[in-house]
C-alpha cells in the first residue's frame, strides 16, 4: 500500500512537471513573452525593466527554473485586464464554480445511478426505455443549447426562475455560498440542471450497463438461489459491484465538469472561474490562462490520486495488488 | 412423510431466440427421494443445467417454463408467486454452481455475503448469523473458520471457494441441494476432497442431492440413481449400477463405451458418430436417431417411455429388453 | 532408440513482474516488498524420441502448459534451452524469437485458437505460404488434403470458424498445425473443452494421424484416462518440477512417486458393479501457492512418507528400476539394481 | 459467398428498429447536406444575396423581395434558417468526420504501436495517453483553439488533439486483449513475423470496439465544434456552422424569437442522437458479456 501511494505521488510530481513545461512553452513560444507579462501599452523603460525583472535576458532553461520557482511560491503574475495578482483573483472566483459543479455532479449521481440501475434491471420495460431515451438525449444535446432552451422556457416564457447571476449568498468559513439561501437556490437551479444533464446521462448509462452485465452473472444467480430478495441483490451485490466504475467516472467527470462549467457559466453569467477563463481567452489575458491551467491540472491530479485510493478501498482484489 | 421429496412431471422450458424457440428442456419427468443422491448426466446443451435452474424457478427471461409441474413435498412450485418461490429457495432447495470464482461476490466479505443468505429467511442478530456461518464453514472443512469470516473470496483457493458456496447452500438446512457440476472447475485432488465431504454431509444431514455432471465416473462413485439426458429429454433413468452395467438406450451405451477406461490403451475408442443436434433444428422423432446405429424408420416417431421396474428409457430399439 | 527429436535441457521459466519505482523506494525505507516471482517451470530436462507420444500430466499451476509453450517456442526459457534436432527452438540472443517451423502447437480452446475473421482455408494456408512450403497456387489443393486428413470436407475451406462446432474447430486447428509439416506437435489439453462423445472422436483422430504420419507429440492433459490411452511415456509435474517419468503402463500400475500414487488414487473410477462406492481417495491438504512453494521436496507437506530430509533437501530426478525416473527420497519402487 | 462476419453483424443490427431508423436518419442528413447547394433556396454564405429587410422573420414568412418561402424563418442577417441549417450541417459533418478520421488513424497507430513494442516504450506512451485522458477534452480544445486562431483546419487540429487519445487507449486495450488470445499465439508460434500478425490478425479484430469509439467520437467532435463556435472560438463568422447560428440567435431568444437558435439546435441534436443510437446498438451487439 505504501509503495502504491509513493508510486502515485511520484507520478503526480512528474505530471505537474510535464504540465509546467507544456504551459511554459505555450506561453513563451507563442508570441513575444514580454507582451504576455506586461500590458502592451507600457513604456519602453518599463518594458526593459520588466525584461530584467523577469530574467528574460537569461538562457531558456534558467528562465524555466525561475518560472517554476515563482509558481511554487504562488506567484502567477498579474492580470492585464484586472491589474491585480492572478492567484487571488482565481481563488476568489473558485468557490462559485466548485459550488455549481458539486451540486451538478452529486445531483446527477444521486438521480442517475438509481434510474440507471432500474433501466439495467428491467431493460425491456417501458420506464427503462423512457429513461434510456432521456439519457441518449442528455448525451447528445450540447450543453450550451440546452442552457438556451432552459432560459427560454423558465426565464423568458414562464418567468419563474432567474436567467443569470448568483443571487443571494451567505458566508460560511469565510466563503459565500448560494446553497445557503432560498434565493441562491433559485439562481443555482438552472445552471446546475444544465451542467448536470450530461453527467446524469452518463451516470444512467454507466449504471445501466453495469447492472445489466452483473444481473446475468452467476453471482446474482447464486444469491437468488439462496433466496435473497431482489432488493437485497440490487442493494448489497449490484450496487457494491457497480460502485467501482462509478467512482472512477465520478472523479474523472468532476474534473471535466469543472471544465464544462465554462459553457454554463458563460450562458448563465455565473461569476465563476469558467466565466473568467473565457473572458481572459477573448481578451488574451495570458497570465490568467496560465494560472487557470496549472490550477486545473493540480486539481485533476489531486482528484485522480483520491480516486486511486478510494478504488483500492472499494475493490479488495486491488488491495492485494496494491499491498505489495 | 410418504412419497418422494421432489416430483418433476412433464417439465418443459423454452427460450425464445431470434432464430426460433429453443426447447432446452422437453417433458422431463423424474423424482428424488428424501436423502437420496440422484445423478443427472448429459453433454453440454442436453438441458441438464436448465433442468436444475427450472426446479428453482431461476430461468432468466425471456426464457420460461411452459409446461409441467415441480412438486416439493407435495407443494407445486411452477406458477408459485415470486415471493413464495423466493422463500423456498435456499430454505427448502439450495443450489451450488460450477465455477466458485464466478458465484461469490468479489467485493463482499465471506462472512457478510453468507449472512445475507441467512437474513433472507430469518430475522436473527448479526452476531448469531456470524456464529452460524462460522459453524457451517467448519462443517465443510474450512479450518479456522471463525477467523476467516472477514476474508474476501480472492484470498481463498478454488477448492476453498467451492466449500464456501456449499456452506452457503447448507446454511438454511435445505431438504435438497442441486449441485451443478460443482467439481468440474477444480483439480482432481481437490475434486476428491469435495466429493468425499459432500457424500458425508448428505449422509449426516439427510439432505438429498441432485448431482449434475458430464462425468460418469464421478456420478458412479456418488449417486444411487442416474438420469441421462440428451437434447432436452430424459432418455434413460434407473438405479446406477444397473444402468452403468447394462445401459438400455444406445446413447447411454455409446457414452459409456467411448470412455478411455473401457478401451485397450492405444486402440481406437468406440465413438458415437456425428455431433449433438442444434436445439433449433431437432430431427423429428428420436433426437438421437441420426447418430444411432440401431435407428430405422420407427425412430421418426418420438418413442414413448418404456418402464421396467425401477428403470425407464425412451427408445424404439433398446439394448436390453425390459425385464421385471 | 534413435536420437531424440526434442531435447529439453535444464529449462526454467520464471514469471516475475518488475517492481514499480514506488515499490522500490518503499523497499528502501524498509517496507516489506513481497516476492511475486513464480517459478512456473523449475530446471526441467526431458527427451522425446521420434514417433513417440509423451504425456505431460499435472494439476493446474504445475507448469505443464508453460513447459509446453517453451517447447513450442511461445515463451523463451528463463534458463536452459529446448532443442529440436539439436537446434534451439528460439533463435536470436537478446530479443528471442522463434524461427523454426519444426514444432507446432494445438491449443485447448477451439473457439479462441482460430482467427474469427479468417476463412478456414486462409487460416490453414497462411503459415505454409509464408514459409515457402507451398506456392499460393497450390494452396487450395493443399488445404483440401489436410482437411480430408482430419475428416472434414474440402468445402469447409470457404467457411468461417463460427460456422463450426467445437470438435470441428479442433480438427481445423489440427489441420493448420499439420500443414506446417512439423516434426513434433505440442498439444495443450486438446480435448479438455470438448464433450465426452466428441472427445472420443478427436482422440481417435490423433491415434489415426499418429499411425499414418508417424507423428511425434507432446500431449499435455490433466485427464489421466486420456493420457493413459494415447501416450507411450508420461511425465508427472508438481509445482514446476517433473516428479516422475516413465513408460505409461508402468507408471499407472506401479507409481514410484508418492504424488503420482496419490494423484492416481484421487481420480474417481467408473464403478459399474458392487455397493462399494469408494473408488477414489483424496490427497490431504491444499496445493501450495506456486508463489511460495515449500522448501525441499515440494510435496512433503502432503506426503505420508515425508521425513526431515524431504523437508530440507530437494530430491533430484534419478534413475530407478525399469528405466523409470523419479524425484523422491523414498520411492515406492526399488532403486536401479 | 458464405455469410461472413459483416453479414452476420448486419442481420443482428437489423433487429433493433430504433437503431435502423437512426442509421437511416444519419444517412439522410449526410445526403441532404451533400446536395445542400442544389436544394436550398438560398446560399447563406453569399452575403450579397442576403436582404437585411428580411431579417428575424418568423417561420413561414414569404419574402416579397426574393419570393423565397422561409419555412424556418430568417436570422439576424436575413439568412434563410433552413438553408443555413443545411449548410451548417455540411460544415459540422465535414469537421466531425475529418477530426474523427485523423484522430482514428493517429490514435490507432499509436495504440497498436505501443502494444506491439511492449516494455518501457509501451508504458511511456500509455502513461502519456492516460495523462491526457484525465484532462478534459473541452479545455484542451478551448486552449488550442485560442492559441491556434480561427479557421477550419485549426479547429480540426484542436479536435484531433482532444480526441486521438481515446482511440489510442481503445486500440491499445483491444490489441492487448487480442494479443493474449490463442489464435495470436498460434500465428506467432507458426511462426509468422510479428508485424504480419499485428496487421493481418490483431488489427482487424480490434476494429469492433474502435468502431464504437469512432461513432461516439464523431458525435462528440460535432458537439465540441458547435460548443467552440458558440463560445466564439470556432469558424469565421462568414460561414456560420450550427454552433454559431445558435450563438447568433441567443440574443434574439430573450425577445421570444426562438427559431433562430432552436431549429439549428434541433438539427444538431437529431444528428448527434442518431449517431449515438447507432453507436449504442453496435456497442451492445459487440459486448461479449451480454451474450448468453
Amino acid at each position: 500500500m505504501l509503495g502504491f501511494i509513493i508510486q502515485r505521488l511520484l507520478q503526480a510530481v512528474v505530471v505537474m512537471m510535464i504540465i509546467s513545461v507544456l504551459v511554459f512553452c505555450g506561453v513563451y513560444a507563442v508570441g513575444n513573452p514580454i507582451d504576455v507579462l506586461i500590458s502592451p501599452d507600457a513604456t519602453q523603460q518599463i518594458r526593459e525593466e520588466a525584461i530584467r525583472t523577469y530574467g528574460l535576458d537569461q538562457p531558456l532553461w534558467k528562465q524555466y527554473l525561475d518560472f517554476v520557482g515563482r509558481l511554487v511560491q504562488g506567484d502567477f503574475g498579474r492580470s492585464f485586464v484586472f491589474g491585480s495578482p492572478v492567484l487571488p483573483l482565481i481563488l476568489s472566483r473558485l468557490p462559485a464554480t466548485l459550488e455549481l459543479t458539486l451540486v451538478a455532479v452529486v445531483g446527477a449521481t444521486l438521480v442517475g445511478v438509481p434510474l440507471g440501475m432500474y433501466a439495467g434491471y428491467k431493460p425491456d420495460s417501458l420506464a427503462a426505455r423512457a429513461i434510456m431515451g432521456i439519457s441518449i438525449l442528455g448525451f447528445s444535446v450540447p450543453t450550451f443549447w440546452i442552457g438556451l432552451v432552459l432560459i427560454f422556457i423558465f426565464a423568458v416564457q414562464f418567468g419563474i426562475l432567474p436567467a443569470g447571476s448568483r443571487g443571494e449568498t451567505r458566508e460560511l468559513f469565510g466563503i459565500s455560498w448560494s446553497v445557503l439561501t432560498a434565493n441562491g437556490w433559485q439562481h443555482l437551479f438552472l445552471p446546475a440542471l444544465n451542467l448536470a444533464l450530461f453527467k446524469f446521462a452518463m451516470m444512467v448509462r454507466l449504471a445501466r450497463a453495469g447492472t445489466r452485465e452483473i444481473m446475468l452473472t452467476d453471482t446474482v444467480k447464486f444469491a437468488r438461489a439462496a433466496g435473497e430478495s431482489e432488493a437485497t441483490i440490487l442493494r448489497r451485490h449490484v450496487l457494491r459491484l457497480i460502485a467501482i466504475p462509478i467512482v472512477t467516472v465520478f472523479g474523472l467527470e468532476f474534473g471535466s465538469t469543472l471544465a464544462f462549467a465554462v459553457v454554463t457559466e458563460t450562458i448563465f453569467s455565473w461569476p465563476g472561474v469558467g466565466k473568467l477563463i473565457i473572458d481572459s481567452i477573448n481578451t488574451l489575458d495570458r497570465p490568467v490562462m496560465v494560472a487557470y491551467l496549472m490550477l486545473v491540472a493540480f486539481f485533476f491530479i489531486l482528484v485522480n490520486l483520491t480516486i486511486d485510493i478510494v478504488y483500492v478501498a472499494l475493490d479488495p482484489r486491488l488491495r492485494l495488488r496494491a499491498a505489495s | 412423510m410418504s412419497g418422494p421429496l421432489l416430483v418433476v412431471e412433464g417439465l418443459t422450458t423454452e427460450f425464445p431466440t431470434r432464430a426460433g424457440i429453443v426447447r432446452a428442456v422437453r417433458e422431463v419427468s423424474f423424482h428424488v427421494e428424501a436423502g437420496e443422491i440422484l445423478g443427472l448426466v448429459g453433454e453440454s446443451g442436453s438441458g441438464k443445467s436448465v433442468t436444475g435452474f427450472s426446479i428453482l424457478g431461476l430461468i432468466d427471461p425471456p426464457g420460461r417454463i411452459t409446461g409441467g409441474s415441480v412438486r416439493l413435498a407435495g407443494c407445486e412450485l411452477v406458477g408459485l408467486p415470486a415471493r413464495d418461490l423466493r422463500a423456498m429457495r435456499g430454505r427448502e432447495i439450495a443450489m451450488v454452481f460450477q465455477d466458485p470464482a464466478a458465484t461469490l461476490n468479489p467485493v463482499l466479505r465471506i462472512g457478510d455475503q453468507m449472512a445475507l443468505a441467512i437474513h433472507a429467511h430469518e430475522t436473527v442478530s448479526a452476531a448469531a448469523a456470524r456464529a452460524r456461518v462460522a459453524e457451517v464453514l467448519t462443517l465443510v472443512g474450512i479450518p479456522d473458520a471463525a477467523r476467516r469470516l472477514d476474508a474476501y473470496p480472492h484470498q481463498f483457493s478454488g477448492g476453498m471457494r467451492q466449500r464456501v458456496a456449499i456452506a452457503t447452500a447448507l446454511l438454511n438446512r435445505p431438504k435438497l441441494i442441486i449441485c451443478d457440476e460443482p467439481t468440474t472447475a477444480l483439480d482432481v485432488s481437490v475434486q476428491a476432497q469435495i466429493l468425499t465431504e459432500m457424500r458425508a454431509l448428505a449422509r449426516d444431514t439427510g439432505t438429498a442431492l441432485i448431482w449434475i455432471s458430464h462425468d460418469l465416473a464421478t456420478v458412479s462413485s456418488l449417486a444411487s440413481r442416474i438420469i441421462v439426458m440428451y437434447a432436452g429429454r430424459v432418455i434413460e433413468e434407473g438405479p446406477i449400477r444397473q444402468v452403468l452395467s447394462a445401459p438400455g438406450h444406445p446413447y447411454a451405451r455409446g457414452l459409456l463405451d467411448s470412455l478411455p477406461a473401457k478401451a485397450v490403451a492405444g486402440k481406437d475408442l468406440m465413438q458415437i458418430p456425428g455431433a449433438p443436434p442444434s436445439m433449433l433444428a431437432l430431427p423429428p422423432g428420436c433426437a438421437f436417431a441420426p447418430r444411432c446405429l440401431r435407428a430405422d424408420g420407427a425412430c421418426d416417431a418420438e418413442p414413448a417411455p418404456t418402464v421396467a421396474g425401477d428403470r425407464r428409457w425412451r427408445c424404439h430399439h433398446p439394448h436390453a429388453e425390459p425385464t421385471s | 532408440m534413435s536420437p531424440a527429436i526434442v531435447e529439453v535441457r535444464n529449462v526454467s521459466r520464471r514469471f516475475a513482474p518488475t517492481p514499480s519505482i514506488g515499490e522500490r523506494i518503499a523497499g528502501l525505507f524498509g517496507a516489506y516488498v513481497e516476492n511475486r516471482t513464480v517459478h512456473a517451470v523449475d530446471r526441467v530436462s526431458l527427451d522425446i524420441a521420434p514417433g513417440e507420444v509423451l504425456g505431460l500430466v499435472g494439476e493446474s499451476g504445475c507448469g505443464k502448459s508453460t513447459l509446453g509453450r517453451v517447447i513450442a517456442g511461445i515463451h523463451p526459457p528463463s534458463d536452459g534451452e529446448a532443442f529440436i534436432h539439436g537446434e534451439p527452438v528460439m533463435g536470436g540472443s537478446r530479443r528471442r524469437v522463434k524461427t523454426t517451423t519444426r514444432v507446432q502447437m494445438i491449443f485447448q480452446d477451439p473457439f479462441g485458437s482460430l482467427d474469427p475473421r479468417f476463412r478456414i482455408g486462409a487460416t490453414i494456408a497462411e503459415g505454409p505460404i509464408a514459409h515457402g512450403l507451398i506456392r499460393r497456387a497450390e494452396a487450395r489443393a493443399e488445404v483440401a488434403r489436410w482437411l480430408s486428413a482430419v475428416g472434414l470436407p474440402a468445402d469447409a475451406a470457404d467457411r468461417f470458424p463460427h460456422q463450426f462446432s467445437g470438435g470441428q474447430r479442433q480438427r481445423i486447428a489440427i489441420a493448420r498445425a499439420l500443414a506446417m509439416q512439423p516434426d513434433i506437435l505440442v498439444c495443450d489439453e486438446p480435448v479438455a473443452s470438448l464433450d465426452v462423445s466428441i472427445q472420443a472422436q478427436i482422440i481417435n483422430l490423433f491415434l489415426k494421424l499418429r499411425r499414418e504420419l508417424n507423428l511425434t507429440m507432446l500431449f499435455i492433459s490433466h485427464d489421466l484416462g486420456v493420457i493413459r490411452h494415447i501416450c507411450d511415456r508420461v511425465a508427472i509435474m508438481y509445482l514446476g518440477r517433473i516428479v516422475e517419468l516413465g513408460r505409461t503402463e508402468d507408471i499407472y500400475t506401479r507409481p514410484a512417486h508418492h504424488y503420482t500414487r496419490a494423484l492416481l488414487d484421487s481420480v474417481p473410477k467408473l464403478v459399474t458393479t458392487g455397493d462399494d462406492l469408494v473408488s477414489f481417495r483424496p490427497i490431504s491438504g491444499e496445493l501450495p501457492s506456486p508463489l511460495a512453494p515449500p522448501p525441499g521436496c515440494h510435496f512433503h507437506l502432503r506426503c505420508p512418507a515425508a521425513d526431515a530430509r524431504c523437508r530440507s533437501e530437494a530430491p533430484d530426478l534419478r534413475d530407478l528400476a525399469d528405466g523409470r525416473r523419479a524425484a523422491c527420497h523414498h520411492p515406492l519402487i526399488d532403486d536401479r539394481t | 459467398m458464405i455469410a461472413g462476419p459483416v453479414a452476420q453483424f448486419w442481420s443482428e443490427f437489423r433487429v433493433n428498429r430504433v437503431a435502423v431508423v437512426a442509421l437511416a436518419i444519419v444517412a439522410t442528413i449526410v445526403v441532404l447536406s451533400l446536395v445542400a447547394p442544389w436544394i436550398t433556396p438560398q446560399n447563406p454564405y453569399d452575403m450579397a444575396g442576403l436582404r437585411l429587410a428580411d431579417a428575424r422573420r418568423p417561420p413561414g414568412f414569404v419574402s416579397p423581395r426574393t419570393g423565397i418561402t422561409h419555412w424556418l424563418g430568417t436570422d439576424g442577417q436575413g439568412r434563410d434558417v433552413l438553408s443555413a441549417i443545411l449548410y451548417g450541417l455540411r460544415v459540422s459533418i465535414e469537421i466531425g468526420l475529418s477530426a474523427g478520421i485523423i484522430a482514428f488513424s493517429l490514435g490507432v497507430t499509436l495504440g497498436t504501436f505501443a502494444a506491439y513494442l511492449g516494455g518501457r516504450i509501451e508504458a511511456l506512451i500509455m502513461r502519456f495517453i492516460d495523462l491526457q485522458l484525465s484532462f478534459p477534452a473541452i479545455l484542451l480544445a478551448l486552449v488550442l483553439a485560442a492559441v491556434l486562431g480561427q479557421g477550419k483546419w485549426q479547429l480540426v487540429a484542436a479536435l484531433v488533439t482532444a480526441q486521438y487519445a481515446y482511440f489510442a487507449r481503445t486500440a491499445h486495450g483491444a490489441a492487448a486483449t487480442e494479443r493474449s488470445k490463442d489464435y495470436v499465439e498460434a500465428a506467432l508460434s507458426t511462426p509468422l513475423k510479428p508485424h504480419v500478425v499485428v496487421l493481418r490478425h490483431i488489427l482487424p479484430n480490434c476494429m469492433p470496439p474502435l468502431i464504437v469509439v469512432a461513432t461516439v467520437q464523431v458525435a462528440n467532435s460535432i458537439a465540441l465544434e458547435a460548443t467552440l463556435s458558440f463560445l466564439g472560438l470556432g469558424l469565421p463568422v462568414s460561414e456560420p456552422s450550427l454552433g454559431m447560428l445558435i450563438a447568433n440567435g441567443f440574443q434574439y431568444l430573450l425577445s421570444g424569437r426562438y427559431w433562430i437558435s432552436i431549429y439549428p439546435g434541433i438539427a444538431l441534436i437529431v444528428l448527434i442522437a442518431s449517431i449515438n443510437l447507432v453507436g449504442d446498438q453496435v456497442r451492445d451487439q459487440l459486448n461479449p458479456r451480454l451474450r448468453r
